[in-house]
């Protein structure tokens, strides 16, 4: 109905291939980054940046991670508390360890580090395959947050076992730190968000990224083809881990401040960011956004209704939320098991046809 | 001496896996029939377990909603039914979620991939955590159906007397293994004598044939998950018994994961042996490296001990041979 | 150099791959006894025989997706030893499937660019920056790919995911993907199974159209008996895994045993 | 001013206004083409490099002046730059219809003596292969498409990018020469020879000058301020007058982009792509896309049905007005542009109209209510009527007095008159120099003064001056009671309804009227399938009792509309019958711009004929029919003769009205 494609025609195979083909859709994306840059920050409070922007934008990385890993590449994994949880404590020995060096590199390297031991635990997956594969990921998730609690260099022989991340700024502007103004962490997470989400999109759309699917498609034929499935997958294990990794080390030194690993990149880290990707959509950089949001939105708002409106006890509304999120990754698989991302691009579809029905 | 006490130590190991192999047969069951890589398994012990304590103390299911919703504050009924009678009535619950899941779930996701079918259990095990919590509250309840506890001291006087080294051994590990191989033994009776057994497996070896000479393929689901809903049970009373039933209780199906990795996804030898065999390692490892690094390795030894295996067997123990074509 | 030319003029050139005494086995069952023949450039190759005769698993060890038990299999005039079929594609050994192996959750544009894969070599960090090397690459070999899906007249379906495909057209788009890779050799796994009449004279003007534009060498396994004479130069026929005839098709034609062979098994 | 005296300004030729556009719009996109999945794309400058080398290539391969060199392929680039090519050696280029039978082809070959042909690809290259013997005159063909090429014998071959590779290498020895070729271009000499699918006998070679060309091409280009940033889509034949007009004459002139599509049948996609601004269609391609449209609206949803119902009746209210910037009340405005946000935008869009500034439509007549259903939408549809002879422009509408039953006022530099037998005269510099090899004709159709004869029969209407053409000359002819007997008139009213394709109108020197009908395939298969009737053949269904009982309907209301018009109402259709096969170019029916030849279906179907008026209520016949490829075939029927009834004129009616 909005789409006025007449005229908006290719003329090189740069226009073809570009994120955005349809002159509509680049508009809405510059848009939203305009807002999200220039009008959010000076509007952001504490609350939305705490419950809700921030968090999404971590997630949002993180779920991108994962989604390169299972969506594109076809292996499950369930060690996303892990990586993250690596990612968290490289950044947090960086800090301390080379104050000198700017936060920036700080949050990389950790997301470096994170690729690595991410390639470590992928070896498996050259010989093992589906959920073998994702059981195997246990073993990362369980091991590293042990290492992570038993080992005290991690956490600096500090006596709660808990890491705390010390101030840091970018330009005078503390990032981290109990100082941190609420527009900073959000200004940060959109800026590592928006590169990665790009970064995520031209790998997924290159050679590599159609290694990635042609191992999930039908690996036998990749390698008929003339894929190598080794490098193929660990570098679908390593560029996963990466983003999880700096999503790991936002979310603790911008986010959380403090962390202890058991609660915060527990098992159920893994769970969470697994369930954005498929509601959100399996293999697309949209549904990772998508997911994200969802599942970051959907206890705000039951928090909201249940416990706020209707007056519910806490606990109960938790509850309920475990079983409202169960069964919508149960709806999701039936219904569209795509996800959001699916439902988005039919609905766009839909417009762009209209008035007819096809 | 050090020996004994490891031997003892091996001894708990082996109880303890039996645990895990009685969750890890459930697996096991619903894979082989239904080709479902059922996370869920965990869960649906902790809910039997709740649903049984519940039934038991006559506590009022949703208690906690009503209250919230209507105000109406009835915690209890104010009765009590015995061990035998509850677990019955829990068992015929636990038939009727295996129908609900067959209805709701499973029948809407035939022939997708594996892992979108794990996945889904993924979310079906939230969902029931989530229900047990609102149908009976989330509090550590106190399961006793009667199964004797404690050391046993009949062992203990036997082994010192025998071997001047009493060993400790819990009374309740015993009646587990016991009822354990009592299980595996009906299980694989059934499987093997009786005509649902039959069909059972023919569903497993290969849906299409099954369902071209006749077989029912919603029945046999709805039978295997009710099995496998009896079995959680059983698994839930011995865990409920021994540690209280908790939301920790639906973490021993994730035990039960790499012991399938041993075992092999399609085997129910190789679920109890695979059982034992972490259940042992678990214990010995603690025992001997524990200590170095700090303890508590029983969290991650299960896993990467099926990792590593998985590197160099990856179809399990006693699981068939993949061979891949064109 | 041992030259000729087809009566309609195209050159078959030197042997470029050559097959001595191949025997395959699976655990007991031996599904090719000592089987030797070549395949010479240029020329449109073709395996025959009955069902299960064995032909699957011969083009499966010329694709190196098994590796024979004994003989020896020498690719321009060098002996191949065993290698991982990554390692075959990249000698330029291109094939597709009897039952078709195409990427489903990719458009058709990416399936047939994935054949170019091998050609693609930017690094990756050009790749995440779409920048440089990344971003040329992908539009030169687009064009090589457009000039393929031009030539197999599949314009219109160039971004369709391939799941929505119909057959025939599936398989012309997992011919294109081979074509891609631009091999030396193209191995077709029954390239008609399945088809109908039209299909298959479609499939038969694209196999000689790609053997004449392109001089693309190209060994096909077909159970069919008739398409595969009209197409080839020279057949192989099998039989429970020997061969019992080589030649052009009318030599195999009045080959005994293959009559024989052919008329024992009820008509497929 | 550019339009001024062009002579003066040098610009004589195509060749000098490539020349031209090549300095003054170096930058801008020439020809586009859909080709690779992209629109590939030449600056003028490009462009002009591109025809140079091919004119050398020309030079090379021995073209001379005053040759002709036959072009026959679908619209590209490639085929316009060999006519202008051509014309830079000074030949003169004479494209071809490319889906013309051997037969056809071998005369024109013939006729013109064309001794280069340049084939679209290897089926034009085997037709006049076939042709050989019959068109000794072809000396060299160049091919476009080298596809399954190969094995072609090659002495007398050339792929055209070979041809200019091999030009371009003969810069240093041939390119003086090809200067001082183009630089001696007149503005008499030929531009093109464009063969009219004449409706009746043999093809005659219109050769037209520079001076028709450009000259027209000025005039038309200032009438409807065309400029360099239109955008044309070159998609119909290249041998008919209009496409060298639009495509070569006015994009040369205003030096705007001419886009090709990639192929016949992805041309609704390219043209939704693409989005012109400058548009030219036969009724036909509207009324098809019309009748898609309400096809596919059929399957929409409740609300987009109503919601399409509500403010198409909305555009039909205010649209023109609109369009024409008549007063419009604001409330009808606003109505009006929320229907664009919700309605006239989205299909336009789908239709690739979004951008037409000037579309026009010719050829035949239109059916009023397609017309208005495309200028209700906000496009800016018009008029014109033309011919090859005049070099097309004869009258158009001017913006803001556009009807559907005119056909407008003179195009700037033409002067009209009607001869008192009603047909229409007209002088203008758009005028043929002659028809080629061909006085006696050339003669008959233009007198001393330069005056031309139509063939069509029309009048000026009172008051706006506009022109209206009733039929072709020579087919207005008295019926045997001496009442005036106009067949197109009523074929066109009949036409006018989706179900009917085609419609053959008899009478002359009978005492009633009669005709064939042609259903629409498209429309009454739909309506057919949605009334669930089954039918395994055109031919069956066209026979089918509620068909008849539908078109019956039809033809009474058209007889009604037709009684109104005292002149006419005696052309009222008394009994008709639906044909059992489509009327078809290659059956010699039609002529390949689908004009119905009406002698030869006279005489081909002369027992139908009979049984109309011999009373007979059913007929049973054969018929031979040539398939597409080649062969041919018969096919019998038995079809049913339906009585239609008919009005009493006018004046009796408006008393009863009064």
């Amino acid at each position: 109905m909005l789409y006025r494609e007449a005229g908006d025609f290719k003329t090189s195979y740069r226009d073809d291939g570009q994120t955005f083909p349809i002159r509509l859709d680049r508009w809405g994306y510059y848009a939203i980054l305009a807002v999200a840059f220039l009008v959010v920050p000076l509007v952001i409070d504490s609350y939305w940046a705490n419950a809700v922007l921030v968090p999404f934008l971590i997630y949002a990385i993180a779920a991108i991670g994962l989604n390169i890993l299972t969506g594109y590449a076809g292996q499950v994994s369930l060690g996303t508390g892990g990586f993250m949880a690596v990612g968290a404590y490289a950044v947090y020995k960086l800090m301390i360890a080379l104050p000198a060096v700017p936060i920036i590199i700080h949050i990389l390297l950790a997301g470096a580090i994170t690729a690595v031991v991410g390639v470590l635990f992928g070896l498996p997956s050259l010989r093992i395959k589906g959920f073998y594969l994702a059981v195997a990921t246990l073993a990362a998730q369980f091991f590293l947050v042990w290492l992570f609690n038993k080992v005290p260099w991690f956490y600096n022989y500090s006596a709660s076992g808990q890491i705390n991340a010390p101030e840091r700024t970018i330009l005078g502007w503390a990032v981290t730190g109990p100082a941190t103004t609420a527009s900073a962490k959000y200004l940060i997470c959109l800026v590592f968000a928006v590169v990665l989400a790009w970064v995520a999109r031209n790998l997924t759309r290159g050679s590599v990224g159609r290694k990635w699917m042609a191992i999930r498609d039908m690996d036998i034929a990749a390698e008929i083809i003339g894929v190598n499935p080794l490098t193929a997958k660990l570098s679908a294990f390593a560029v996963s881990s990466f983003f999880v990794g700096i999503a790991g080390a936002l979310l603790f030194a911008v986010y959380l401040g403090a962390a202890e690993a058991t609660e915060a990149f527990g098992i159920n880290k893994s769970f969470l960011v697994l369930f954005m990707i498929i509601i959100g959509g399996l293999g697309s950089i949209f549904g990772s956004f998508a997911g994200a949001a969802f599942l970051v939105l959907l206890p705000v708002f039951l928090k909201n209704l249940l416990v706020v409106q209707l007056g519910w006890p806490t606990d109960l509304a938790a509850h309920l939320e475990l079983m409202i999120v169960g069964a919508l990754i149960v709806f999701f698989l039936i219904v569209e098991p795509h996800g959001l991302a699916r439902l988005w691009q039919l609905a766009k579809e839909k417009l762009r046809l209209w008035p007819f029905p096809h | 001496m050090e020996f004994l006490y490891a031997s003892e130590i091996l001894l708990n190991g082996l109880m303890a896996g039996v645990m895990y192999s009685l969750v890890a047969l459930g697996f096991v069951l619903i894979y082989k029939a239904s080709g479902v890589f059922n996370y869920a398994q965990g869960v649906l012990a902790l809910f039997a377990a709740m649903t049984l304590v519940g039934i038991m103390e006559g506590r009022v299911p949703f208690a906690h909603l009503l209250g919230a919703v209507f105000g109406i504050h009835v915690s209890s009924f104010g009765w009590t039914v015995p061990g035998a009678v509850a677990i019955l009535l829990t068992a015929l619950v636990m038939v009727g979620v295996a129908i609900a899941i067959e209805k709701l779930v499973l029948k809407h996701l035939v022939g997708q991939e594996p892992i979108i079918l794990f996945m889904a259990t993924i979310g079906l095990a939230w969902f029931l955590e989530g229900l047990g919590d609102v149908m009976w509250g989330a509090d550590v309840k106190v399961l006793d159906v009667g199964l004797p506890q404690g050391i046993s001291e009949t062992v203990e006087t036997l082994t010192n007397d025998w071997l001047g080294y009493g060993f400790f051994i819990d009374r309740l590990d015993i009646w587990a293994a016991m009822i354990a191989a009592v299980l595996v033994a009906a299980l694989v009776g059934f499987s093997q004598y009786t005509k649902q057994g039959r069909a059972m497996r023919a569903v497993a070896d290969d849906h299409q044939a099954a369902l071209s000479v006749g077989i029912s393929l919603q029945f046999i689901w709805i039978m295997v998950w009710s099995i496998a809903g009896f079995v959680a049970l059983v698994a839930g009373i011995m865990w409920g018994t021994k540690s209280g039933v908790q939301f920790s209780l639906s973490l021993i199906a994730l035990k039960a994961l790499p012991v399938l990795m041993l075992g092999g996804f399609t085997s129910i030898p190789g679920a109890i042996v695979g059982g034992l065999i972490i259940g042992m390692g678990e214990k010995l490892f603690e025992y001997f490296i524990g200590p170095m690094v700090g303890g508590a390795t029983e969290n991650w030894f299960a896993y990467v001990l099926a990792l590593i295996f998985l590197v160099f067997r990856p179809q399990g123990l006693f699981g068939e041979r993949i061979i891949e074509r064109v | 150099m041992t030259e000729e030319l087809t009566p309609d003029g195209r050159r078959i050139g030197d042997v470029l791959m050559d097959l001595k005494n191949i025997t395959l086995r699976f655990g007991g069952v031996t599904a090719i006894k000592d089987i030797s023949f070549n395949i010479r450039e240029g020329e449109i190759r073709a395996i025959i025989g009955p069902n299960g005769a064995g032909k699957s698993s011969m083009l499966n060890v010329i694709s190196g997706f098994y590796v024979p038990q004994e003989g020896e299999i020498r690719f321009r005039g060098e002996r191949r030893g065993p290698m991982r079929p990554y390692e075959v594609a990249r000698l330029g050994i291109a094939r597709t499937f009897q039952n078709i192996a195409l990427f489903d959750g990719m458009s058709v544009l990416d399936n047939i660019m994935t054949g170019r894969l091998n050609m693609m070599k930017a690094p990756i960090w050009s790749q995440a920056l779409w920048w440089g090397r990344a971003e040329r690459e992908e539009v030169e070999n687009r064009e090589q790919v457009e000039k393929i899906i031009d030539f197999l007249e599949i314009q219109n379906i160039r971004k369709t995911p391939v799941g929505r495909l119909p057959y025939g057209l599936k398989k012309r788009v997992e011919l294109a993907r081979a074509l891609a890779a631009e091999p030396k050799i193209l191995l077709l796994d029954e390239p008609m199974a399945g088809m109908n009449v039209e299909e298959k004279e479609d499939m038969c003007r694209f196999i000689l159209d790609v053997n004449d534009e392109f001089g693309t060498t190209i060994a096909l396994i077909e159970h069919d008996m008739g398409v595969v004479m009209d197409l080839s130069d020279r057949v192989v026929v099998m039989d429970y895994g020997r061969k019992i005839g080589d030649g052009t098709p009318d030599e195999v034609r009045n080959n005994p045993e293959v009559i024989s062979a052919y008329l024992g098994v009820a008509h497929e | 001013m550019q339009n001024a005296e062009a002579a003066q300004a040098g610009l004589q030729s195509i060749p000098a206004l490539l020349a031209r556009n090549a300095v003054r719009f170096g930058g801008r996109p020439a020809y586009r083409e859909k080709e690779f999945g992209i629109w590939q794309s030449w600056t003028w400058a490009e462009a002009a490099t591109e025809i140079r080398a091919l004119a050398l290539g020309f030079l090379v391969l021995g073209l001379n002046r005053g040759d002709r060199v036959a072009i026959v392929g679908r619209n590209r680039p490639a085929h316009y730059w060999a006519m202008v090519a051509a014309q830079m050696c000074g030949a003169v280029p004479v494209p071809l219809y490319q889906d013309a039978v051997a037969e056809e082809m071998a005369y024109v070959l013939h006729h013109c003596g064309a001794r280069f042909v340049v084939c679209g690809d290897q089926e034009q290259v085997d037709k006049v292969l076939e042709v050989g013997e019959r068109a000794p005159s072809v000396e060299h063909i160049v091919y476009t498409d080298k596809r399954g090429m190969r094995k072609y014998d090659h002495s007398h071959m050339n792929a055209l990018a070979d041809v200019q590779a091999e030009g371009r290498a003969a810069e240093q020895r041939l390119g003086a020469e090809l200067d001082s070729r183009t630089a001696v271009l007149g503005y008499d000499d030929t531009c093109v020879m464009l063969y009219t699918s004449g409706t009746t006998g043999k093809p005659k070679g219109v050769v037209l000058s520079n001076r028709n060309i450009i000259e027209t091409a000025k005039n038309s280009a200032a009438f409807d301020h065309l400029t360099e940033r239109e955008e044309v889509l070159a998609y119909l034949p290249m041998a008919w007058v209009g496409d060298f007009i639009f495509s070569v004459g006015q994009a040369y002139w205003a030096g705007f982009t001419v886009n090709c599509p990639e192929s016949a049948h992805t041309m609704m996609t390219d043209m939704r792509e693409i989005g012109p601004t400058y548009f030219f269609a036969p009724p036909r391609v509207f009324e098809g896309q019309l009748t898609s449209v309400m096809i596919r609206m059929e399957d929409a949803g409740r609300l987009k049905r109503w919601l399409f119902r509500h403010f198409m009746a909305v555009a039909r209210r205010v649209g023109p007005a609109l369009l024409d910037g008549k007063p419009v009340g604001l409330l009808d405005r606003l109505h009006h542009a929320l229907g664009n946000v919700l309605i006239y935008g989205p299909l336009k869009n789908t239709l690739g109209y979004s951008r037409i500034r000037v579309g026009y439509t010719a050829g035949e007549a239109i059916g009023p209510e397609i017309f208005d259903f495309y200028r209700s939408l906000g496009i800016n549809l018009k008029q014109l009527y033309g011919q090859t002879e005049a070099s097309v422009f004869i009258t158009q509408q001017p913006d803001g007095q556009v009807r559907s039953d005119t056909v407008g006022v003179p195009s700037p530099g033409v002067e009209l008159r009607i001869a008192p037998s009603g047909e229409v005269f007209y002088r203008s510099p758009g005028v043929f120099v002659e028809y080629y090899n061909n006085p006696e004709s050339t003669a008959s159709t233009k007198d001393a003064e330069g005056w031309v004869a139509t063939g069509d029969a029309g009048f000026f209407e009172e008051g706006s001056g506009h022109l209206r053409i009733i039929d072709r000359a020579k087919d207005v002819g008295r019926m045997a009671d001496g009442r005036m007997f106009a067949p197109k008139y009523v074929e066109n009213k009949l036409k006018f309804y989706p179900n009917i394709l085609e419609a053959v109108v008899f009478g002359a020197g009978r005492d009633m009227c009669t005709a064939f009908i042609n259903i629409d395939l498209t429309a009454v298969g739909n309506w057919a399938e949605r009334n669930n009737i089954a039918y395994a053949s055109y031919q069956e269904l066209a026979g089918h009792p509620q068909v008849y009982a539908t078109i019956k309907e039809h033809v009474e209301a058209v007889n009604d509309s037709v009684a109104r018009d005292p002149m006419l109402s005696g052309c009222q259709i008394s009994r008709f019958l639906v044909l059992h096969k489509e009327l078809d170019p290659d059956d010699g029916e039609m002529t390949r711009t689908r004009k119905v030849r009406r002698n030869i279906i006279a005489e081909k179907y002369a027992d139908l004929i009979d049984a109309l008026y011999d009373g007979r209520d059913t007929v049973s016949t054969r018929t031979e029919v040539t398939y597409e490829d080649g062969r041919k075939g018969e096919i019998r029927a038995t079809l049913k003769i339906e009585s239609a009834r008919t009005f009493p004129t006018a004046q009796s009616q408006k008393v009863a009205a009064e």
